[in-house]
């Protein structure tokens, strides 16, 4: 199947319903910054369960911030049954459920998770990290050594879709981030059978300079325009 | 007796003594909590410049404490420096493990004779998770260790050996406490520099983690 | 007897061939030689969008002769089209590796029974090396092979086993010549098409290459 | 070392006089494009022997172009002991050195060598490719299989130096490429020890916005203005 040249722009609700149970999605966003924030609320709404998540944090939930967050939000409404992420520090929640064996969660170091969602996209059947080396992390995984040299041999990750955040779209999809909203998001595009940007605008080709632009508007599917989420509007 | 300490005075003094052993120039990756007070203690003449590894390369202070779309890794607003850029966190990775940070100043729950570091999970109370941090000790040209010296019921955090699960093994090159700075140095341990008022032979004898006492031990500046 | 093309005609036939297989909308990485030609026969209403190796997303003629700003792999000036964009080799192979390529078209030195391709070298001879070949047989999605059926000695390129060190193994989807259209469905070397004119039975006698005539064999579009 | 944070503007001659008898560099470039020429003059007459060469292609020396360009000159001057390239075709003199054993040459596949740049440059042990799997280029290669699927496996390459072409550069360094004078150029940034930028110009701090930064400062050593050669001026 080829991508569309023009790339449609759906609803938030068109997004989020192309997943289903048992459907690995990956999500883009560090923290508060890159997320897509409208698309999740969707998914959230749309109450679709069984979902499994790749993504960098498990956002926020916790006594600072008791509203759940972005994918906080679908955590704590039980529509994630496993994570591979690097860090729920954030998120009280996650914790517990993951303390009470409620979610299966795979914690990988943060650069060894973006290294494997990009070895996906390009096609890599694999890394081999010194990350993690004489850790508990190390455990169960397979090792290398080279020259005297032990590494952890790290496997790729894909996804059936990956739902990004970027600031602005051209017609053709090209995309450009603002500030720290790049993080993940430019890897997971390369990484997912479906890929749908949520973004502030969408302006005519020829406005994004070919020079400027970040993710080549061949990798997306569809984009869809952030809405109104008091995280959303920040950010 | 070790003297006695405010959270305020402990956290500062081990910001403080950091921020004047880092080089002029450095760029330098700050984990959450005393890393982060570094920046307010720098020495006059002597400039760091940031990374965080959500993708700063020349983090500042917020222009707009609102604005969410330039955040450090913890989630607080900031700013850009000139001269700064944004990355993706695939380049920030391999900013952070290729070698290309000269220092990182961590947190940790433990941290031991080896030069280990343990400060992602207590296995049944807490897991944060790793984040970063793991890549980061076998990236960085050079890994601080920023650390009350006990825990709250008196242990020492610096161990012969650490049991929770580590961060990273035989990283660490300098821990720095309200007590002391131990350097690493080729895989001894040793007390260089000692707080005023503080009785070596007091602070080894409270501390698991065998320290070589320098021949040159200085009074720690603070 | 085979009909007589001279190298223009063959070559045209060939792309013109290809231009037609491949899918409206489709992004086409195209190798040196005939595959070039592609792009002036695609069918009306059909558009393919053109990769470069080395960095060009959706690939158009050139604007100025003399700029080497822009050009394509094999060092000739080229223009972005509107909607495309410029990048880095690490990405660009990404792309290629990763299967998000629909289409390439390379050139060979010899094709063989087992879809395996040969077209970096001549051991002894001539090596001018794989450049990005290798990497694009593995990951597009879909692999032409534009080749002259014969050899200038009369030897056929389309062989049982190819004797020169292979680009990729058991890489190609469609072979194209001036005589047929070979497809490999599900590892059967399936002669679909045929030249007007060409005896199936003589070609196959001339091609090395055991061919599975297909039992609704057609006349080649040209 | 840390880097300065103003980089200073230096001589081609300056940044060629780095290279020593055995010094390993990576040239950025792909064919005509993105190639610091202003640099590989100097290196050229400087006559420096026994340079070890990381790049793309040999460049050109064949009948249509008879002048060597490029990296094409340092061989045909016999500076060159060794490379590792993807291409050559388009260099006769090179095909004819390394068909004699008068240079050795160490031919990758193209995504392969990028990789290697990369990896090197991102800290990793190495990694898995199914580019060459069953190709003659495999023998002598380590490989794995995972999953019933065979890797190549690919080790990390680093230099001692790297020159490189930028379109532009602030004076912090940071680096914006123009048209495909990108390729391997940003790769290689991250790959060596000392990293020296060739650009069309350099503009004060604030003039390259911080989102459209490709290659960041931090790992720029020094800039050196591109000169007269009429590759330099076509690219």
């Amino acid at each position: 199947m080829t991508k569309p040249f023009i790339k449609p722009i759906i609803t938030p609700e068109e997004a989020a319903d192309k997943v289903r149970e048992g459907t690995t999605i990956m999500l883009g966003g560090f923290n508060y910054g890159g997320v897509p924030y409208t698309v999740i609320d969707a998914l959230h709404d749309l109450g679709t369960r069984d979902i499994r998540v790749i993504c960098v944090d498990a956002s926020h939930c916790n006594p600072k911030v008791p509203q759940p967050v972005g994918v906080a939000r679908l955590i704590v409404n039980r529509q994630v049954s496993s994570m591979v992420i690097a860090h729920m520090g954030l998120n009280a929640a996650a914790q517990e459920m993951f303390a009470k064996g409620e979610i299966d969660i795979e914690l990988n170091p943060m650069g060894t998770l973006v290294e494997r969602i990009r070895a996906g996209g390009a096609g890599l059947g694999g890394f081999l990290t010194p990350t993690g080396v004489d850790t508990a992390y190390e455990k169960n995984r397979q090792t290398v050594e080279l020259d005297g040299k032990k590494f952890i041999l790290e496997r790729p990750l894909k996804a059936d879709i990956a739902f990004i955040r970027a600031y602005m779209a051209d017609e053709a999809g090209n995309l450009i981030y603002y500030g720290t909203g790049r993080n993940f998001n430019p890897v997971m595009a390369t990484a997912a059978d479906i890929v749908i940007a949520e973004v502030d605008k969408v302006v005519p080709i020829g406005e994004i300079d070919p020079n400027d632009v970040v993710t080549p508007g061949i990798f997306i599917d569809a984009l869809v325009l952030k809405g109104g989420n008091c995280y959303a509007a920040r950010t | 007796m070790l003297p006695e300490l405010n959270e305020k005075e402990a956290r500062e003094r081990i910001a403080k003594r950091i921020a004047a052993d880092l080089e002029d120039g450095a760029l330098v990756n700050l984990g959450i909590g005393i890393p982060q007070l570094i920046p307010n203690f720098m020495p006059k003449g002597v400039n760091i410049f940031l990374q965080t590894e959500n993708g700063t390369i020349y983090a500042g202070p917020a222009k707009d404490p609102n604005d969410l779309r330039i955040i450090d890794a913890g989630g607080a607003p900031i700013s850009v420096l000139p001269g700064g850029s944004f990355v993706s966190s695939d380049l920030s990775f391999a900013i952070l493990r290729g070698g290309h940070i000269d220092a990182t100043v961590l947190g940790a729950l433990q941290v031991d004779r080896e030069g280990s570091l343990a400060n992602w999970t207590i296995p049944n109370v807490r897991t944060p998770g790793m984040g970063g941090a793991m890549d980061i000790v076998v990236g960085a040209k050079k890994v601080y260790v920023a650390t009350r010296h006990f825990e709250k019921n008196g242990n020492s955090k610096l161990m012969k050996k650490c049991t929770l699960p580590l961060t990273g093994h035989g990283v660490v090159d300098v821990i720095v406490t309200e007590y002391c700075l131990v350097r690493n140095i080729n895989g001894r341990m040793v007390l260089e520099e000692i707080a005023e008022g503080a009785d070596p032979a007091e602070l080894q004898d409270r501390t698991e983690m065998r320290m070589e006492i320098s021949p040159d031990l200085k009074i720690m500046a603070c």
